[in-house]
């Protein structure tokens, strides 16, 4: 196949992979179809529902984007509470940094 | 604001001693030590004398900006010019296509061993040397008169 | 021989006020006072010693003929010339800045500029 | 050791130099810093070059022909030519920041972090 | 154009001043005159508007240009003589009763006073601090001020001078 | 020998010049020693006859990295605050 | 062409005391109370090291050298007069 | 503490250049065939005295062409930074 | 004429011309704007379309020797001179070539993006000279083979970068960003050059084959490739000295940006170029294969977690490319630390740095396109805070499409090119280590996270008031992402092809040290 990409190990075809996404997009279509034709444009169909209570402003519905993976950051915050006050924005630790990677890798020539 | 009167006149008087200094330093590049990046920078160095000594606005108008970027493109366009030149006349980029040809820069009989040096000689070299003195003339004097028009007092 | 000695007066006189200037320098007690060793004494002693040089080409020169010594000779009295030149513009504008910015001379008998622009 | 003498500069210069760029915190004092350390490698490529004994490799009016190498001559044109143009950038820029942020003190320039 | 012609001649003049030896057509080249006459040319039209700053001309004149090399080593040389000897003693016997005092230069042309200034500058134990732009008075700095001196008001150049008359070689050369 | 010593006291005055650029707290005595550090290892260059080099650094040590540090200093401020 | 001209014996104990007397004058240059007295202190070893170029260049029997000495002679002058320009708060 | 460890770092620095300085002899080079050719041949086949200037202008050509293009990017940089005030105007963004 | 001309001087022309260019260009700009718009343009195609035939003939015909300066261009040893290359040679093999057609591809589409997206600022002709500096560079950087030619065009980049980065002066923190950048790069630039000395105290030889011929692999010889991994590492925005990269890459122009990446990735071939060619088996490949995995793992780590609480875009995407250097430093590294052991190398080492340099050109195509359409958005939204963005999908949705396309890519979703390279990686690494390959997934996923909540705080919810007038980018922009879009999927649909045709030739030109040599030394 010249679609086929060995690696040694293995192989992968793209082609597969399109396949199953025609069948994705396929099987949305006819879910689609179905729905647009008990559809009809301005009546209260097209407003949210959410559980009864009114539409949020768009202003509100926005979920910032520092918001999300909240969850994630918060679980590693003591990785990231390292990390994060690291970067310094200082130019001389960059310089301290660089400086610090050449010396360890000169240690570890004069080790081995 | 500008300086006293004497270093006015001094540099007045320098200027023209700097820069045919300058020039002469960049004409001998390849006969004595010096070349087009020394005599270029001695060059501008006259200019920043005289800038040195006036006032910036009055600098301004005695210096012509539009000319320095004349200079510093047409220095570099030289430059790649002769480099380009060997190209077209069937070698490589940077052949030294004038070093023994007997016309302008190319004294065929070149004595070996310590000698007196001759002006004429060099090949592309001299005109290398102009390219880049052009260059670092211009631009060299562009970075001192940026540079000092940043230390104004108005707000950015 | 004689010129060898000339050469070497040259460069001991060259020298001796060089070390004046140099150790004018250090002792005076304010600026301008430093700045007249400085100005005076190190430019003449380097105007002997370079004038060493420039007698010593003239010598050969006229000796040989060779006219590599006159180039010598003249790049010498160039440096000379340039330096006499230079050194006084440039002590002038140290001594009228340094002025401007407000260091007096310390052990003054008399100030007129002072006075003229306060 | 005393024959080495050079070599022992340019590391004593190099290590002034990083000590400024390090230990320093005005902008200006660290390009210094940093002319410095450019000036301590061209001297060390001068020194790889040079013989004892050895004149300037320039035939003109040259007493010997034994000269020294020419090559890190030509290297460090270049490179002094290339420590001018990046004091010049490092300057400006460091002007244009005093203007927009009213200091030169890299601790204090970071507006950018994290 | 004359400033421009004038520019080039003294910076043809000086390449060739510099390129001496370089030949034999007297002690030049053919390639170096060549040269001469091109960047004489390229010199002049970049500093014609510094060398020629006030447009006169008078430094033109050969005889007052050759008056200067004259002027500098005869009296001048004689006069530096002197204010290095007496700087010596100053500096090993630390004797110094400075002052700045005011000096009237007499001078018209700036050049003259320029040249005032430089050969004080050099000369006895003095140095030019500042210039009144108007008048073309200098203010100097006196390493030694005899006593009495600091009440006179004003000091005219020729008293500076004990061995020869600097100022009026200047009035000659530049005036 | 004397020239070791030369050679010896031109290097002593390199590293001098460069603590000097290191230890002055004012940047303009600060700027006037990396001028000196300049001169010196034009001076040096001299010496080891690199004499193009020389010339170069004579150009753009002493005159050009100068006047735009001295530039630079005016156009931002004289004194350093404090280190570390 | 060239002529071998052997450099007189004393010509190197000059340069030496030349490059004393620029070590000493850093003293002034780390003690001056004001720049103004550093940049006296820059200017007479600038002088000197111009000074010690030209003898040096005799001591190489290098003619050529002579030129660095005087781009040296005219450069420093600038570097003075920015100094210069800035102390007296004319910039 | 930060300082203490920058010192170190400093003296770690310090031991690897002298092991480099350690490497070399002054006043002997420890090959010198490429230059040797220059010094050689490069009169002749340039036509001039000035070895470096061969080499910088013709054996090594291209790197001078890069060189003068850094001053002029160097230049470009400067004026860009100082572009207000020589005719250019602001453009607010963001 | 033309192609005889072309045969002949290609190498030479590819930096010439955009160095002439780029040397009229601000006086072509004082005078006409059209002028100068078209100008550029030309010059970028006819640097890409010389790069491109280059590479075709490289990838056709085996390496390419140019010599500056000789009397026949391929006259790389002159006869007397017992067998001393002494002139500036070009040498342009398959790793080279690679190089090249990225820097093509991205060059033009990115001057054509920009000549729209930049168009109304202030000193435009210092900009555009900049940026074909910067190509110019960049195409030296990757087709010299002389190691101060290389530190030359280095510092080029070096200052066209940083002046570049700190182009928009108005915002003052771009001006920041420039100079930590340019700091960081000169500092880069003295290790180049210690190297330099140090390689040539003691072979006397600057040309890269002629100092692999000679090296003896002493004790300066390691600290040369210690200060090599330092700087170049540093200039490729590896962890520990990545601190300038979302600096620089956060607030230079966004076309710029892109152009950063190729930037940062010829460092990157300089490092292998280097470490291959120079050193090769010479110390403990081992040792430097698992520095530079280290580095890589870090680097993919530190990247991708500092990513997700980023919230600016442009930022966010600056720590992901950190995070895309580590995957071409571990698939590369894997290759060195197994290069003595032939058995190992022929099972998974070369997959691993075919893996690591596909990674490179792919990674140079999608973080182009995602630069590009994070500049879109800006041009149109005028903020870079993803906090302020929102429901810009219902007015831009060609932009979102290539965003999808991109983010996509990177993280590594089947049918695009991020895929294939990452699949190489992995399958590979695992053999070798498979902690490192469990890592690499993992890294994958994050990114995918992250470029989730991306893509949803930018383009999808609700259409917000502020940004109901906001319009589709310029046509001449939706081109220059397209351009890249295309690639990608292309890319992604005939991986093997690629690879067979692009990526093996380079990374075996990589691996073969000896051939290298003999190029240029003639059989030796």
């Amino acid at each position: 196949m010249a679609l086929t990409l060995s690696t040694g190990s293995g192989f992968w075809n793209p082609v597969v992979w399109l396949i199953a996404i025609a069948v994705v997009v396929v099987v949305v279509y006819l879910v689609w179809r179905r729905g647009e034709a008990g559809y009809t444009a301005g009546s209260a169909q097209v407003k949210p529902f959410i559980s009864g209570n009114a539409e949020p402003a768009k202003k509100v519905a926005q979920m910032p984007a520092s918001n999300l993976y909240w969850g994630f950051t918060e679980a590693l915050s003591g990785y990231y509470s390292r990390v994060v006050p690291a970067h310094t924005g200082i130019v001389t630790d960059y310089l301290l940094w660089v400086l610090w990677v050449t010396a360890a890798l000169f240690l570890l020539v004069v080790i081995t | 604001m500008q300086m006293s009167k004497i270093v006015r006149l001094s540099a007045d008087i320098m200027y023209p001693f700097v820069v045919i200094f300058g020039l002469y330093v960049i004409m001998h590049g390849h006969i004595t030590p010096g070349g087009g990046f020394q005599g270029g920078a001695v060059v501008a160095t006259g200019a920043a004398l005289v800038i040195v000594a006036y006032a910036f606005h009055d600098v301004k108008a005695m210096i012509p900006k539009i000319l320095l970027y004349l200079q510093e493109s047409g220095g570099l366009l030289l430059f790649i010019g002769a480099g380009l030149a060997g190209m077209l006349l069937g070698f490589p980029f940077f052949f030294n296509w004038l070093a023994n040809s007997g016309s302008l820069f190319g004294t065929p009989i070149v004595p070996l061993g310590p000698n007196p040096g001759e002006l004429n000689t060099g090949g592309f070299l001299p005109l290398m040397n102009i390219a880049v003195g052009i260059e670092v003339w211009g631009g060299l004097t562009l970075v001192i008169l940026y540079m000092i028009s940043g230390v104004g007092k108005e707000e950015y | 021989m004689i010129v060898e000695a000339l050469i070497l007066l040259c460069l001991v006189i060259g020298v001796a006020f060089n070390a004046l200037g140099v150790l004018g320098l250090l002792r005076f007690p304010d600026l301008y006072t430093r700045m007249h060793a400085t100005t005076k004494a190190t430019t003449f002693g380097s105007i002997f010693t370079s004038a060493a040089v420039v007698v010593y080409g003239a010598w050969i020169f006229l000796a040989t003929g060779d006219s590599q010594f006159l180039t010598l000779l003249i790049h010498a009295l160039i440096a000379i010339v340039a330096l006499a030149f230079t050194n006084a513009v440039s002590s002038h504008a140290l001594a009228r800045a340094a002025h401007k910015s407000g260091i007096l001379p310390h052990p003054a008998v008399v100030d007129r500029l002072a006075e003229v622009k306060p | 050791m005393f024959a080495n003498l050079p070599y022992l500069t340019v590391v004593v210069l190099t290590v002034i130099g990083l000590s400024i760029i390090l230990l320093k915190r005005n902008m200006v004092k660290v390009t210094m810093g940093l002319n410095i350390l450019t000036s301590a490698v061209n001297l060390l490529i001068i020194v790889l070059g040079y013989r004892e004994g050895g004149i300037a490799p320039i035939y003109t009016l040259a007493p010997q022909t034994y000269m020294v190498l020419p090559t890190p001559q030509a290297l460090c044109l270049t490179s002094i030519v290339i420590g001018v143009a990046t004091t010049a950038l490092l300057l400006s820029f460091t002007m244009v920041i005093y203007r927009k942020y009213g200091t030169v003190n890299v601790a204090e320039m970071r507006e950018l972090k994290e | 154009m004359i400033a421009f012609a004038i520019t080039a001649a003294v910076a043809m003049g000086m390449y060739l001043i510099f390129t001496a030896g370089s030949g034999n057509i007297g002690y030049w080249s053919l390639s170096e005159l060549i040269a001469a006459v091109g960047l004489g040319v390229v010199t002049g039209a970049v500093t014609k508007e510094f060398l020629c700053h006030r447009h006169e001309y008078r430094m033109a004149n050969p005889l007052r240009f050759l008056l200067i090399p004259v002027y500098v080593i005869g009296p001048f040389f004689l006069e530096m003589m002197k204010a290095n000897l007496d700087v010596a003693y100053r500096v090993l016997t630390m004797k110094i009763r400075p002052g700045i005092i005011r000096v009237k230069s007499g001078m018209k042309t700036d050049l003259g006073a320029f040249m005032l200034a430089n050969s004080i500058t050099l000369t006895p134990g003095t140095i030019t601090v500042d210039i009144d732009e108007a008048t073309n008075d200098l203010f100097i700095h006196n390493i030694n001020l005899p006593e009495g001196d600091e009440e006179k008001e004003f000091f005219t150049g020729e008293e500076l001078f004990a061995l020869a008359n600097l100022p009026a070689w200047i009035r000659r050369i530049a005036e | 020998m004397i020239e070791l010593v030369v050679h010896f006291l031109v290097l002593a005055g390199l590293v001098v010049s460069a603590v000097l650029t290191f230890y002055f707290r004012d940047l303009l005595a600060a700027a006037l020693a990396s001028g000196l550090f300049s001169f010196l290892i034009s001076l040096e260059f001299y010496i080891l006859q690199a004499p193009d080099v020389a010339i170069s650094q004579a150009g753009i040590g002493a005159g050009l990295t100068t006047a735009i540090f001295i530039i630079a200093i005016r156009g931002t401020r004289r004194f350093e605050e404090g280190t570390e | 062409m060239t002529v071998i001209w052997e450099p007189l014996p004393y010509w190197y104990p000059a340069v030496a005391a030349l490059v004393v007397l620029i070590g000493a004058s850093t003293i002034r240059l780390v003690k001056g109370p004001t720049p103004a007295d550093r940049a006296v202190a820059v200017d007479a070893v600038n002088t000197l090291v111009i000074a010690s170029m030209v003898l040096l260049a005799v001591i190489y029997r290098q003619i050529i050298f002579v030129d660095i000495a005087i781009v040296y002679a005219v450069l420093s002058y600038v570097s003075t007069l920015y100094i210069a320009k800035y102390l007296g708060g004319e910039m | 503490m930060k300082r203490n460890l920058t010192i170190l770092l400093l003296i770690i620095l310090a031991g690897m250049l002298l092991a480099l300085a350690a490497g070399f002899t002054y006043g002997t080079p420890l090959a010198s065939d490429m230059d040797d050719y220059f010094i050689r041949f490069g009169q002749a086949q340039i036509d001039t005295n000035n070895i470096v200037t061969t080499i910088v202008f013709d054996y090594r050509g291209f790197d001078t062409l890069g060189e003068s293009t850094v001053l002029f990017t160097a230049v470009i940089g400067v004026s860009l930074m100082f572009r207000r005030f020589f005719g250019g105007e602001d453009d607010a963004d963001e | 004429m033309i192609p005889q001309f072309l045969w002949d001087h290609a190498p030479a022309m590819t930096v010439a011309v955009p160095l002439l260019a780029a040397f009229l260009c601000p006086l072509i700009g004082k005078f006409t704007a059209t002028g100068r718009k078209a100008w550029v343009l030309a010059a970028a195609a006819a640097t890409s379309a010389l790069a491109l035939f280059t590479a075709w003939r490289v990838y056709t015909m085996g390496t390419w020797v140019y010599v500056f300066g000789a009397t026949v261009p391929n006259l790389s040893v002159p006869p007397d001179s017992g067998g001393i290359p002494i002139r500036i040679i070009f040498e342009v093999d398959a790793m080279s070539a690679l190089m090249l057609v990225i820097v093509a591809i991205v060059g033009f589409s990115v001057i054509l993006y920009s000549l729209s997206a930049d168009g109304k600022r202030s000193g435009l002709e210092g900009y555009y000279t900049l940026f074909l500096l910067l190509i110019a560079s960049i195409v030296g950087m990757v087709s010299t083979g002389d190691l101060f030619n290389f530190f030359v065009f280095f510092e080029i980049s070096g200052l066209a970068s940083a002046a570049l980065v700190a182009y928009r002066v108005e915002a003052g923190r771009a001006v920041e960003a420039g100079l930590k950048y340019f700091v960081v790069s000169t500092l880069a630039g003295i290790f180049m050059l210690f190297v330099i000395a140090i390689l040539y105290g003691q072979y006397n030889a600057l040309n890269i084959a002629m100092l692999a011929s000679r090296m003896q692999f002493t004790m300066l010889d390691k600290i040369a490739l210690v200060l090599i991994i330092g700087a170049l590492a540093t200039k490729a925005g590896s962890v520990p000295m990545h601190f300038w990269t979302p600096d620089a890459y956060a607030l230079a122009p966004s076309s710029v940006t892109a152009l950063l990446v190729v930037a940062s990735q010829a460092s990157l071939y300089g490092l292998f170029r280097l470490i291959f060619t120079l050193y090769n088996l010479s110390l403990n490949a081992a040792t430097v294969g698992w520095v530079l995995i280290i580095l890589g793992v870090l680097s993919m780590f530190v990247g991708v977690t500092m990513a997700i609480p980023q919230k600016d875009v442009k930022r966010l995407m600056a720590y992901h490319a950190i995070s895309q250097t580590g995957y071409m430093l571990l698939g590369v590294g894997t290759g060195l630390a197994v290069l003595g052991n032939v058995a190992m190398l022929d099972a998974f080492g070369r997959m691993a740095m075919e893996g690591g340099i596909f990674h490179i050109i792919n990674h140079a195509i999608y973080k182009g396109l995602l630069f590009l359409t994070a500049g879109a958005i800006i041009y149109r939204v005028g903020t870079r805070d993803m906090n302020r963005m929102g429901g810009l999908g219902h007015r831009m949705k060609w932009t979102m499409i290539f965003f999808m396309i991109g983010a996509l890519a990177i993280a590594g979703i089947p049918p695009f090119n991020g895929f294939a390279s990452k699949l190489m990686i992995y399958e590979s690494v695992y053999l070798f280590n498979p902690v490192l390959a469990i890592i690499a997934m993992v890294v994958s996923i994050l990114t995918l996270a992250s470029f989730v909540k991306v893509f949803h705080s930018i383009f999808m919810g609700p259409q917000l008031p502020e940004y109901e007038h906001v319009e589709e980018a310029p046509t001449a922009m939706l081109w220059g992402m397209g351009i890249l879009a295309a690639l990608v999927i292309l890319f992604g649909l005939f991986p093997q092809q690629v690879v067979d045709s692009l990526i093996t030739p380079a990374a075996n030109a990589l691996l073969d040290q000896s051939g290298y040599l003999a190029s240029i030394l003639g059989g030796a």
